[in-house]
């Protein structure tokens, strides 16, 4: 029975699932509508989608790997200060003349290792993800703060490392290129390979999982290793836009990635967290702010409007979901 | 009236200089330019013998006014509030005059229960270079604020900086924009794309007056990412890395450099000076900054 | 029929009586299903009313409908004749209606105590504090006429999941009720509870409590129920006095055809060994020791919390082994000792259905497909990476046939499936790959009569393949009837090894219940047995 | 059987939650012991107790409200926001000239309200609290700061509000009173009456509580109002202690509070939150700050050292955990 129903099932559901988008989305075209209507031809102009593509694109690479966290159920805290961190090991690297590539390696190293001992504390010994990266959020930026003893880093770093966060190719900002890479292969491993796979189920019922033979522990531990290189890309990609490593300078990164990866999550029925949700969550964020400054509003009414957008983003989906 | 100093029963029967505990607070320890004040402060503290301790409570002034009480409780000598606002710690500031232990400002502010603050003079620094933005635009056009108001230094610096401008009449200032912190070179990095959109042609915006160096950096990369020109950026503190920008000659044009190792030398002799049993001569000691300039960047 | 159904419905009811509530035409529709469509049913005070139907049928629906837990479609529900529109639970249970929902639904970090006062007012001391004792004292008040003894200070997470049961049926008793509707409260007791049971189940309706029973167990129906309505792909199909129906006919009103003989004709097991099992313990079993051998179905019996699952998990790796070891055969030569996860015993070919299908068995908010092919994922994929979802849903499709499982759409999340199809899920996913030994704990349970008959069919293939099945479950007819060998546990410890031949309800109780057998050699009872009685 | 290990059960359990209390308390008790030992006589010193409890009594008296939304199985992110905002109102009301009774009634009752607001999306409209509570967050901030333009708010408050914030009483400051306060009926609360196990309720099975005829949204709802009262009056008191309000002051208490909350959950077994270990929590994390301070560690270390210290105490309780 139902059996034969299948196909048309599966295609209703798809229709279904794409009104489901509309919420969030909804709102995030309306913004863009408002925007656009507000100041014609300059939201919408190449140039200042350009901007914000770029603008968003760090918190982009921080927020896509973030998802894999969010899809096994887990948290990651400290990709802030390990975006600092990894930046600051970057710059001073370059600066005592390391070359750039090798430079960048042990910057990635770097967010490997810490993100390897958030995964080791929550999968094996039972930490829970808010206690355990939190705790070494506090560490990594005691750690940023005491490497470069508070201060700026600039000088000595060589231009050839202005490739990453303020090279073009293409037309289009490398910074970008490096997101979309980043966002590309996450969207490949999640939706399209048995690794993914495994990240959701361990994400869905991690008992579960345990007992159809899935290394849960392992899982869990392959997230916040990715999602420690993330923020170290991240790390990367802002020094070299800002040309200078700021021992506190990725921490806005950790709110506003997992704020996208909820925005996210809005969108989807079951509310599991996927890369595309997040990718439309990082686009609502960043074309707000961009748009709200465009449109001069105060930068403390913009506060309560950014707040109150969001809101009303969300609440549309919700209305959307509940008319079913 | 001076108070004696009570060394004698913080450290017990330990004799001269040794036994001299300096207590340094601040709340933005995370910054450059406080960081580097109160190194220099130390150092010359340590130079005089003195044991000094420093304390930071990245931002949060509630712990703060807890650290003033736990210096009250191991009983220095004496306290120093680097760059924090008196008016939010008063309770801290009670507990110090309370115990008799006197509390120093270094770039701080006045206020009941501080004997004494060293600062530049805010105002004059934000007059400074925003005199010296209005000349480099030649008196006339558009001009953005980038400022953090909570601070109450950064803030004295923007209402000096709209004062100046305002005695122009050719300039008008458009825009006010709250920097965030922490990640301020980012954020204004995004704000002044921003910014530039929405002022497209050439001319629509002639200065950027940044509350200090770190937001001006962020606007003057925009610029030059942007390749606008006609647009003049000035910035606050003469950080080394304000100085190497405006050594390129680019957008950057200046900042104004307070000289904080000067302030912690002169703070370091007045306490001493203090503990010794002389009362300083006003509340008040501004030390005037420096401007620097393409002329002298480097 | 229909006009049938209407003459018997009148005569069945008492004259000038009113329906304590009654229900009409009541539909709900969910996504691309009408799970309840146009059923009328009144339920009256002082009798028992048996609902029956396949997996799917829309019976918990309707359930749900009564308890304000959904809100209906169409149709309206009348109170002592008055016409009522639940909207909360609350609502309902102020009208008197109590429930005991099919899936289990407890506070996992709550004891037994608070679980089952959940919703109830605490009693208070005269500073305003809880009265901790006089709480205990009111729980164990309900507890005693039930005949159980639970462990009340221990978080329900940790009690086996009858115990469970017995925690959500304790609680549906603490206030006093005009219609207590009970969905599959049996499907993890074994006999004694059910005993227990029915005994508080006729002590209410001598009180004149009217309740509504739903069970997959048709024994249970005809010893409990005065009525009984049979639902179908949500409709009624017919109302019938119990006393008028017989077994094949209910089962021909449910699924449209007769299902003869419930299991399959036994065949002998080979000699070959394939799993050995010598003094194991766990942290609550003891020096269990059996061999299971190629093409044999050990059966496992006990009472709850005899610890049958956790020696299953322990075989599984899933548990940490205290004592004793494991020893697996390949082709009739050991191999390997322990397992020590399940991706290990997977690998090994030793496979786990969990008794507990929401918690330990599906991942609720994901495709069918996904779930069944979890575990053998690898060889859907190119590469064993690149997941192919059309193979996938191939495979799941050819499964869900197998165990004539009921989507509307394989892309559908389990979560919305109706409990006995989320059950073969979970036995679909345990079948996806080459299993040589598997282990099954509680397949059957909230399974109607047409899928279980498909289950030990396919037990039957596997047997036939060279497969060995451990069997654990509660109910003690369809262990006679599939196993050849049983192991009897009482308090983790392995009390009695019978074959089939050799064991007797009677026997086995028995054993379970700690007392010398009173028949020693008992004739063997077959076919959909009596366990409940 | 089992009835008659039901007593004895309950005994062993009760020894094995001491022990379990253990975990995450012996590392608070070991981190007492330690800075005892390393500076005798200064740390331990009825003074310095004074101070620290001084100085944790406003992150305690949100920690304790926080407990609650997270009872009840949520968060609220927008408390350091809200502390912020009630702490600008209840100022510049003074400073206008308000009595300051009738002031803190005010500042109270917009706590009150922005907790209905975060109730009311969470629970009726079905927003995910993470969300919620970040966008509203993001609005009290900018209202806080709007509404004092920037400015820290200082002249003109009456002496008379010195009281909350400064005033001592029986020899403890008013502001542990209010705090011991607040912990006792929120104590009293989740852990004597039906309420308080409704709460709890909802936390552990949202559905469960549902079917069984709890009023899940009232619920969810009361707890957030109940945690937007407390935030308002954290802020409060913290205006009274700072004698000046500061329109980012609360924002410290957001990760913080959770951070107690948390702590003192890993000292439950069934790791659920609970207002004894959010105590236990609240005071590990001021007795290691005071500590560091006293033992005058460089102010970056600290920060790393506060995160391993952080993760050792709650790796103890783990391992405590494991070993049973
Ligand atoms: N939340 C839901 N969303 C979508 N469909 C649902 C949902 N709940 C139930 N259904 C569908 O409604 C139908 C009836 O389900 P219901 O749970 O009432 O069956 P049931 O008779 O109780 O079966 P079982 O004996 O297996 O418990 C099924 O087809 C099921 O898939
Ligand atoms: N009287 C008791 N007190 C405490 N724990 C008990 C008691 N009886 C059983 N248990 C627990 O129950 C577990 C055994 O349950 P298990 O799930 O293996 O039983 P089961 O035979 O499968 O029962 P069920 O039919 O309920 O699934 C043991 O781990 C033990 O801790
Ligand atoms: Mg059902
Ligand atoms: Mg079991």
């Amino acid at each position: 029975m139902g059996e034969m129903q299948a196909d048309s099932g599966g295609a209703r559901q798809g229709a279904q699932r794409w009104l489901r988008l509309y919420g969030t989305f909804a709102g995030f075209v309306a913004m863009v509508g408002i925007f656009a209507l507000m100041r014609p031809g300059i939201f919408l102009s190449p140039n200042n989608l350009r901007n914000i593509t770029e603008q968003v694109a760090i918190l982009a690479i921080v927020a896509t790997t973030m998802t894999v966290v969010m899809v096994v159920g887990d948290f990651d805290l400290s990709v802030g200060a390990m975006a600092s961190l990894s930046g600051v090991v970057v710059a001073d690297l370059l600066i005592q003349g390391l070359g750039v590539w090798p430079g960048v390696a042990v910057a990635l190293l770097v967010g490997g290792i810490g993100g390897l001992f958030n995964g080791v504390l929550v999968a094996y010994f039972g930490l829970s993800a808010f206690v355990a990266t939190l705790a070494t959020m506090t560490a990594f930026r005691g750690l940023a703060l005491f490497y470069t003893n508070g201060s700026t880093l600039f000088s000595g770093i060589p231009e050839s490392f202005k490739l990453f966060g303020q090279g073009v190719t293409l037309a289009l900002p490398n910074s970008v290129w490096i997101m979309a890479a980043v966002w590309g292969v996450t969207w490949f491993v999640l939706e399209q390979t048995t690794l993914g796979r495994r990240l959701y189920a361990v994400g869905g019922n991690a008992q579960a999982s345990y007992l159809a033979g899935l290394n849960v522990r392992g899982l869990r531990l392959a997230a916040f290793v990715l999602s420690g290189v993330g923020a170290a890309l991240a790390g990367v990609v802002m020094t070299s836009r800002l040309f200078s490593a700021h021992p506190t300078a990725g921490e806005p990164l950790m709110l506003n990635s997992i704020a996208a990866v909820f925005l996210g999550m809005t969108m989807f029925r079951e509310g599991e967290p996927h890369v595309l949700g997040t990718l439309v969550g990082v686009l609502l964020l960043g074309g707000m702010s961009n748009g709200l400054n465009i449109l001069q509003v105060n930068s403390y009414l913009q506060l309560v409007l950014t707040g109150l957008i969001i809101l009303l983003a969300v609440l549309l989906s919700g209305l959307a979901r509940r008319g079913e | 009236a001076p108070v004696a100093a009570p060394a004698g029963d913080a450290a017990g029967a330990d004799s001269g200089a040794a036994s001299v505990t300096v207590a340094v607070v601040t709340p933005y320890m995370a910054n450059a330019t406080t960081k580097y004040a109160i190194d220099q402060f130390e150092q010359y503290g340590k130079a005089k013998g003195w044991n000094v301790t420093v304390t930071d409570t990245n931002a949060d002034f509630n712990l703060l006014v807890s650290r003033i009480e736990d210096a009250v409780t191991q009983q220095v000598d004496a306290i120093v509030l680097g760059m924090g606002d008196p008016a939010q710690m008063t309770k801290g500031l009670e507990a110090a005059a309370a115990a008799g232990i006197p509390v120093f400002g270094l770039d701080a502010g006045n206020g009941p229960g501080v004997v004494l603050n060293i600062t530049s003079d805010n105002g004059q620094l934000g007059q400074e270079t925003a005199h010296f933005l209005a000349e480099a635009i030649g008196g006339e056009g558009a001009v953005v604020l980038f400022t953090h108001d909570p601070h109450p230094g950064v803030r004295a610096r923007a209402e000096a900086a709209a004062a100046e401008f305002a005695t122009y009449p050719g300039i008008t200032v458009v825009e006010k924009k709250h920097i965030e912190v922490p990640g301020p070179v980012d954020f204004a990095r995004s704000t002044t794309q921003d910014l530039l959109t929405a002022y497209p042609n050439d001319g629509d915006i002639a200065g950027i007056w940044a509350g200090w160096d770190e937001p001006a950096l962020g606007a003057t990369q925009a610029i030059e990412a942007a390749g606008r020109s006609g647009i003049a950026v000035v910035g606050i503190d003469g950080t080394d890395f304000a100085r190497a920008e405006i050594g390129k000659g680019g957008a950057f044009v200046a900042s104004i450099a307070q000289d904080f190792d000067g302030m912690a030398q002169q703070l370091a002799e007045i306490i001493a000076a203090y503990l010794a049993g002389e009362a300083p001569a006003s509340e008040s000691v501004q030390i005037p900054g420096v401007l620097v300039t393409a002329e002298n960047a480097q | 029929m229909s006009l049938f159904t209407e003459r018997m419905g009148e005569v069945s009811v008492v004259e000038g009586m009113q329906p304590l509530v009654s229900l009409q035409r009541l539909r709900k529709r969910y996504p691309g299903v009408l799970a309840v469509d146009d059923v009328s049913l009144d339920l009256y005070a002082g009798e028992v009313h048996g609902l029956v139907g396949e997996n799917g049928a829309g019976k918990s629906t309707l359930i749900k409908l009564l308890a304000g837990a959904t809100t209906s479609d169409g149709g309206s529900i009348w109170v002592r004749g008055r016409q009522v529109h639940l909207r909360t639970v609350r609502e309902a249970n102020r009208l008197g209606l109590a429930f005991i929902h099919q899936e289990l639904n407890l506070v996992p970090y709550f004891d037994a105590v608070e679980n089952i006062f959940l919703g109830h007012l605490y009693p208070r001391h005269w500073w305003g504090g809880v009265d901790w004792a006089a709480l205990r004292r009111r729980v164990r008040a309900v507890l005693d006429p039930l005949g159980v003894t639970l462990p009340l200070t221990v978080p329900v997470s940790r009690l086996s999941p009858g115990q469970q049961t017995l925690v959500s049926i304790a609680r549906a008793l603490v206030d006093k009720v005009d219609l207590l509707v009970m969905d599959e409260p049996t499907a993890a007791l074994t006999s004694q509870e059910i005993e227990h049971l029915f005994g508080v189940v006729r002590a209410l309706r001598a009180r004149g409590v009217g309740v509504l029973y739903i069970s997959h167990r048709l024994a249970e129906i005809f010893a409990l129920t005065e009525r009984i309505t049979v639902m179908r792909n949500g409709r009624v199909v017919t109302t019938q006095p119990s006393s008028q129906v017989s077994e094949q006919r209910l089962v021909q009103w449910m699924t449209g055809r007769t299902v003869e003989a419930l299991y399959p004709p036994r065949t002998p097991p080979t000699a070959l060994p394939l799993l050995d099992v010598r003094r194991l313990s766990g942290s609550f079993c003891r020096e269990i020791s059996f061999t299971l051998h190629a093409g044999e179905v050990l059966g496992i019996a006990g009472l709850i919390g005899a610890g049958r699952s956790e020696l299953l998990r322990l075989i599984f790796g899933a548990e940490r082994v205290r004592g004793g070891e494991l020893l697996l055969y390949e082709k009739g030569v050991p191999r390997g000792l322990c397992l020590r996860s399940p991706a290990q015993a997977y690998r090994a070919g030793v496979a786990l259905a969990p008794e507990e299908r929401r918690t330990q068995g599906l991942l609720l908010a994901r495709p069918i497909y996904e779930n069944t092919t979890l575990t053998f994922l690898r060889r859907f994929a190119w590469g064993g990476w690149w997941v192919r979802r059309r193979s996938e849903l191939a495979a799941t499709q050819r499964l869900g046939e197998r165990l004539a499982l009921r989507s509307r759409s394989l892309r559908q999340p389990v979560s919305e499936l109706s409990g006995g199809n989320q059950q073969k899920v979970v036995l679909a996913r345990a079948l996806a790959g080459e299993v040589k030994v598997l282990l099954l704990d509680e397949p059957t349970r909230g399974v109607d009569v047409g899928a279980r008959q498909e289950i030990y069919r396919i037990i039957g293939d596997l047997k036939a393949q060279g497969v060995g099945v451990l069997l654990v479950s509660s109910d003690l007819s369809e262990l006679l009837g599939v196993a050849d060998r049983l192991v009897v546990l009482r308090e983790g410890r392995q009390v009695a090894t019978l074959a089939a031949g050799e064991a007797s309800a009677e026997r086995v109780l028995g054993y379970c219940f700690g007392v010398q057998p009173a028949v020693p050699h008992p004739t063997r009872s077959q076919g959909g047995g009596d366990a409940g009685r």
